[in-house]
């Protein structure tokens, strides 16, 4: 087994891990979302409706694949690509578990150790406006350019307030690799906390939650695609498979933005009290771990839906105040005061 | 350029911060969505009570919905249908024509009355549904039912002749839907009026819509 | 009497100036209710110029009254309002008994306010649940229109149909109230206060909804009043007028209830009112319940009406609180069996001819968020 | 003292004819008159709502009720030169409903129009609520109103020709089809 087939078979298994927490994800927005409103959500394809994603899927792939009168050809078929595969890429840095040992070969559960950790995730975040915006523009028609417009504004300033929040963990931990940050995270702080992010940065936590709801398009802030107002914005005039990649990346990019927070602030594949490593078995152990970070995403997951059933919608320009007027400053507060506790605790 | 009122915004603090409000909302939802889980789970395919399986759990359908028409038959299995032409006349949307005819010789006992309708078409396309047929029929013959499914898949099969009413009929009766009789209405008759209505009250009627007249 | 409230006014909106990009807001939308079309001139996002085209759903409904007999245009009524037909059905019943002055006994009355109250709430819940839809919050919606299916049953068991419910017939009701509305209606209302509960716990206090619904599209008392606002549009500007107390009609008078009325008549105050008035409804059909128990057992629900309704000469003009507003008809009859002239006054559509008005100056979503708290039916609006 | 004396007083020569039916009162006014009237109706007699505007087609009302009165008269053999004046009324009405908001009393003002001169003075200046029933009754029966700030059709398409409530306008119409250009280029 030499290195690059390991690295290789990461890469494939993260591949399809992705493309499954994307699947899974349309089925539990579903189903959650009946729950919570009193009806009983797809449960005709497969046991609970299991498979309804897969008939979605089928829907989607037989379906006439359209491209609108007068539509910049090019730039319409490259906009989704360009919007799902940041998305999907961005998984290359997420440790989704410690270390396993296959046949007396240390394995580390993360795709590449790069140290610029999530410096890379934010500049792919960045391209993924784009994929919005060209497909908005090209697809020649007054509510996709509306939809591109909002995208832009909305997604360029809340990559401010984000960053600011992650220069404070930057702080915390000095490093930008995730896999150092998450092990910095073990053990416990102040005696019975936990030594997560969340508890050392309550308020950069805030910030990051809400700026990676801006991030991901969430329910206060799907203005880019609200249907009410643009008929489903920037995608309005895309049709089969092309709106299943945009569909699709969505999902993906709501999957890599849990992945962030849980490595960044809820201590990535730790159990808080229990150091796993000691009693369960060196391949155990990388299973558990990577079982662990699983559970935490998912929860994570499950509270992008959870509120976007509960909560309307912003309008344009409060959502840029909030951006602007209320989120950058707090971030500079938050991050002037984390510097200066490390300036004086170190 | 348009007057506004000035509105001014005042908020209490656990109104400004966005997250308190949030909270509670998350709060109402996480209870429904604990009790449908929970509701999902029973036995039984009305599991959620507000939501029904529909092929499989049909919805109590009420037994004076008005749905898709039949032609009655009486006890003795006669038609009850004179072919009058109320229904045509009373229908706002003229979708029924009926044509009268004599009983062949022989099947004077299938009729209840002495005259038939020999042809008798609804056109579904056109119908309402207002139930105005059924109050208009005086032999209680023409009667909606509580069939809902009225989907075809060719236009001409969406004019009901004879045939298909009675065979309505015949299939509400096997499944036990038939109509309820009408329960009479109890109407608030004036005082009851002499023979012949005397001279003075019809002057005074005709002389009160008269003076509308005038102008 | 309308109580005027003096309320400072500014006058807002961008000049119309240069060329703007023309945002066709179609028939075909999904904030558009029915058929209607809005030809916005938007600079960016704020809305320059913004005019209205209805005509969509015009069915001739009033050519078609006037070569339909008085009862064959009954089922055409439900066809107006088809949120609330009940309440299009007892208007057309009231006006051409008006027509033909005849009263309508007690029980029958009293029927036919049960039902109103609860097609009001009925048509509340769908307006309030859309303009949640709108902005974004999906699930309230649904917590409102389980109740209306209840609503809806209720109907269904006392004349037939859920949505076009043709009830009664000219000179009274046809059916007594169902066995189903006796064992129902104690524990509906209690679930249809829940779901406003819910409605109101999810809604009213969010931040989010209050930033985008205070103060936008704000309209003062003179102007709504100018334009012929009534209902629910011209409360929210503060005008304490309701045709139920105003020109009390069937036993409104016998009724105690209030009119929730807001101040500045932005989409907010809209909201609020509809909310308000939903709690009154369900008071009205508590008080109309305990008369109707009183009446004996088969005290009469119809007057005598002759089969064919010949009224004598003369034209008159009818008006009954709708949800929406003044639901008016004026009937002009040659003494024939058919009306001479029939005219609808629907109160939506006084209000959406105010809509650029209501909307110069502000953002499109609060376009969207205006035109579902109007709560205008393309049905009525068209005709 | 009781609304019809009030308006009679207001109004003075103006009222051309009044009539009570089941408690409404119409009052008749001539058509060179009607805004002045309306605004003295509005500061005077208190109706400051305008409920509803719209038109009325009288084609064979009259020749109805001229036969019906032709009848009669054979019978009593009156002389037949007070008919022929009479039974030539215009054609079309206009009515407009108003209500006063603090009496809570409706009044229908009626105005005839005949139908060689089809034209009203709008009346949007006393109520903005009239743009849309003026340009709905221009719509349906061909009534222009001179100083209307936007005279469109409103409920048919613009290129219609025809005025579909007109009496003489068949129920199912006249297979007019509305035929939208789209320009391709």
């Amino acid at each position: 087994m030499a290195d690059w087939q390991i690295d290789l078979i990461k890469v494939v298994f993260i591949w399809v891990w992705a493309l499954l927490i994307a699947v899974v994800m349309t089925w539990v927005e579903r189903r959650a979302s009946a729950m919570m409103q009193d009806r009983l959500g797809p449960n005709r394809a497969g046991p609970f409706g299991l498979l309804q994603p897969l008939a979605d899927g089928i829907k989607l792939f037989t379906k006439e694949d359209i491209i609108p009168e007068r539509a910049r050809k090019i730039l319409f078929i490259l906009g989704p690509p360009l919007f799902a595969l940041p998305a999907f890429s961005a998984y290359a840095v997420v440790p989704f578990g410690d270390k396993i040992v296959l046949g007396g070969k240390e394995i580390i559960l993360q795709v590449s150790d790069v140290n610029i950790g999530f410096l890379y995730v934010l500049a792919l975040g960045a391209i993924g406006v784009y994929g919005m915006v060209i497909g908005g523009w090209a697809s020649n028609s007054k509510y996709s350019i509306l939809g591109g417009l909002r995208a832009t504004a909305q997604l360029i300033s809340y990559e401010v307030p984000m960053g600011l929040a992650l220069l404070t963990i930057v702080l915390l931990y000095g490093t930008f690799s995730l896999r150092e940050i998450v092990l910095q995270q073990q053990g416990t702080f102040l005696g019975f906390l936990p030594n997560w992010g969340f508890f050392k940065q309550p308020l950069g936590f805030i910030i990051f939650m809400v700026a990676a709801y801006a991030e991901a398009n969430r329910v206060p802030f799907d203005l880019p695609e609200c249907e009410s107002e643009l008929v489903t914005g920037y995608h309005t005039e895309y049709g089969s498979m092309r709106l299943g990649l945009y569909l699709f990346g969505e999902y993906v990019n709501m999957g890599t933005l849990a992945a962030i927070t849980v490595s960044l602030f809820f201590g990535g594949w730790g159990l808080p009290y229990v150091d796993m490593s000691r009693f369960l078995g060196p391949v155990s152990y990388g299973i558990a771990s990577f079982f662990v970070f699983f559970l935490k995403q998912a929860f994570f997951l499950f509270l992008f839906v959870w509120v976007r059933w509960t909560v309307p919608r912003f309008r344009y320009d409060q959502l840029m105040g909030l951006g602007w007027k209320a989120l950058i400053p707090l971030g500079l507060i938050n991050l002037f005061i984390t510097a200066l506790l490390v300036q004086l605790t170190t | 350029m348009v007057r506004r009122p000035v509105v001014k915004k005042e908020y209490t603090l656990g109104e400004r911060v966005y997250l308190v409000e949030i909270g509670k909302g998350l709060g109402l939802t996480w209870k429904h969505f604990v009790y449908n889980v929970k509701a999902s789970f029973r036995k039984g395919p009305h599991t959620v009570p507000t939501c029904w399986q529909y092929p499989e759990d049909r919805r109590e359908i009420a037994p004076i919905f008005r749905g898709a028409h039949m032609l009655q038959l009486n006890e003795k299995g006669q038609e009850l249908c004179v072919g009058c032409g109320m229904c045509a006349r009373a229908c706002p949307a003229k979708c029924i024509t009926v044509k009268r005819g004599k009983p062949a010789e022989g099947e004077e006992d299938k009729y209840a009355g002495k005259t038939m309708c020999a042809s008798f078409e609804i056109d579904m396309l056109r119908c309402i549904f207002c139930g105005n047929c059924e109050k208009a029929c005086p032999k209680n013959a023409i009667v909606l039912g509580q069939d809902y499914e009225l989907a075809e898949y060719d236009p001409n099969l969406c004019i009901y002749d004879k045939k298909r009413l009675l065979a309505n009929f015949h299939r509400a009766k096997a499944e036990g839907r038939l109509k309820p009789p009408r329960k009479p209405v109890p109407v608030d008759a004036p005082a009851p009026k002499k023979k012949t209505p005397s001279k003075a009250t019809m002057t005074k009627k005709k002389g009160e819509s008269g003076d509308s007249e005038k102008a | 009497m309308a109580k005027q409230l003096e309320t400072i006014c500014i006058t807002t909106g961008p000049v119309e100036v240069g060329d703007y990009v023309t945002l066709n807001i179609g028939p075909i939308h999904p904030a558009m209710h029915g058929t209607l079309r809005v030809i916005t001139k938007t600079d960016g996002e704020t809305i320059v110029s913004a005019k209205p085209e209805i005509g969509y759903l015009h069915r001739g409904v009033e050519k078609l009254g006037e070569n339909l007999t008085y009862s064959q245009f009954l089922p055409i009524t439900d066809r107006l309002n088809y949120c609330s037909a009940i309440c299009n059905n007892v208007a057309y019943e009231m006006a051409v008994e008006k027509l033909l002055g005849l009263q309508v006994p007690p029980k029958a009355q009293l029927i036919r306010m049960i039902m109103m109250e609860l097609a009001r709430i009925a048509d509340h819940q769908v307006c309030v649940g859309i303009l949640g839809v709108d902005l974004g919050a999906l699930t309230p919606f649904f917590y409102l229109i389980i109740q209306r299916e209840e609503i809806y049953e209720i109907f269904e068991w006392h004349h037939g149909a859920r949505l076009t419910n043709s009830m009664g017939a000219i000179g009274g009701v046809e059916a007594d109230l169902p066995e189903r509305f006796h064992e129902k209606w104690p524990k509906l209302r209690d679930t249809i206060r829940k779901a406003n509960d819910e409605t109101d716990k999810l809604l009213t206090h969010n931040r989010i909804w209050m930033d985008r619904t205070i103060g936008v599209n704000a309209f003062c008392a003179d102007d709504a009043l100018n334009w012929g606002f009534t209902g629910p549009m011209l409360r929210a500007c503060g005008v304490k007028r309701d045709l139920r107390k105003e020109e009390p009609y069937l036993m409104y008078d016998e009724v105690n209830f209030e009119i929730p009325t807001g101040k500045h008549g932005d989409v907010f105050d809209r909201y609020m009112v509809r909310m308000l008035e939903m709690e009154e409804s369900v008071k009205i059909i508590d008080q109309a319940y305990a008369l109707y128990k009183e009446l004996p057992e088969d005290a009469p629900l119809m007057k005598k009406v002759p089969k064919i309704i010949k009224p004598p000469e003369g034209q008159i003009y009818h008006a009954i609180e709708s949800p929406n507003g003044e639901l008016g008809f004026f009937i002009k009859s040659d003494g024939s069996d058919k009306p001479y002239r029939i005219k609808i006054r629907p109160p939506c559509y006084m209000v959406y001819q105010a809509f650029e008005d209501l909307v110069k100056g502000e953002m499109i979503s609060d376009l969207i968020a205006c035109l579902s708290s109007l709560n205008v039916i393309a049905g009525e609006l068209d005709r | 003292m009781s609304l019809k004396d009030r308006v009679a007083d207001i109004l003075g020569k103006d009222l051309v004819a009044l009539n009570e039916f089941r408690g409404d009162l119409c009052i008749e006014v001539p058509k060179g008159r009607i805004v002045q009237v309306l605004a003295k109706l509005k500061e005077e007699g208190g109706f400051d709502f305008l409920s509803d505007l719209f038109g009325v087609d009288n084609l064979d009302l009259y020749a109805k009720a001229a036969k019906k009165k032709k009848k009669s008269q054979e019978e009593s053999e009156d002389t037949g030169e007070t008919k022929g004046k009479e039974s030539v009324q215009p054609r079309f009405e206009v009515i407009y409903l108003l209500l006063s908001l603090s009496t809570n009393e409706r009044l229908q003002v009626m105005v005839r129009v005949p139908e060689d001169d089809l034209e009203l003075p709008t009346v949007t200046g006393l109520w903005k609520a009239a743009n849309w029933p003026e340009r709905e009754v221009f719509d349906m029966f061909g009534i222009r109103f001179k100083g209307h700030p936007n005279l469109r059709r409103l409920l048919m398409w613009d290129e219609f020709q025809d005025h579909p409530l007109r009496k003489d306008y068949p129920l199912e119409g006249k297979g007019e089809e509305r035929h939208l250009n789209y320009d391709i280029a």
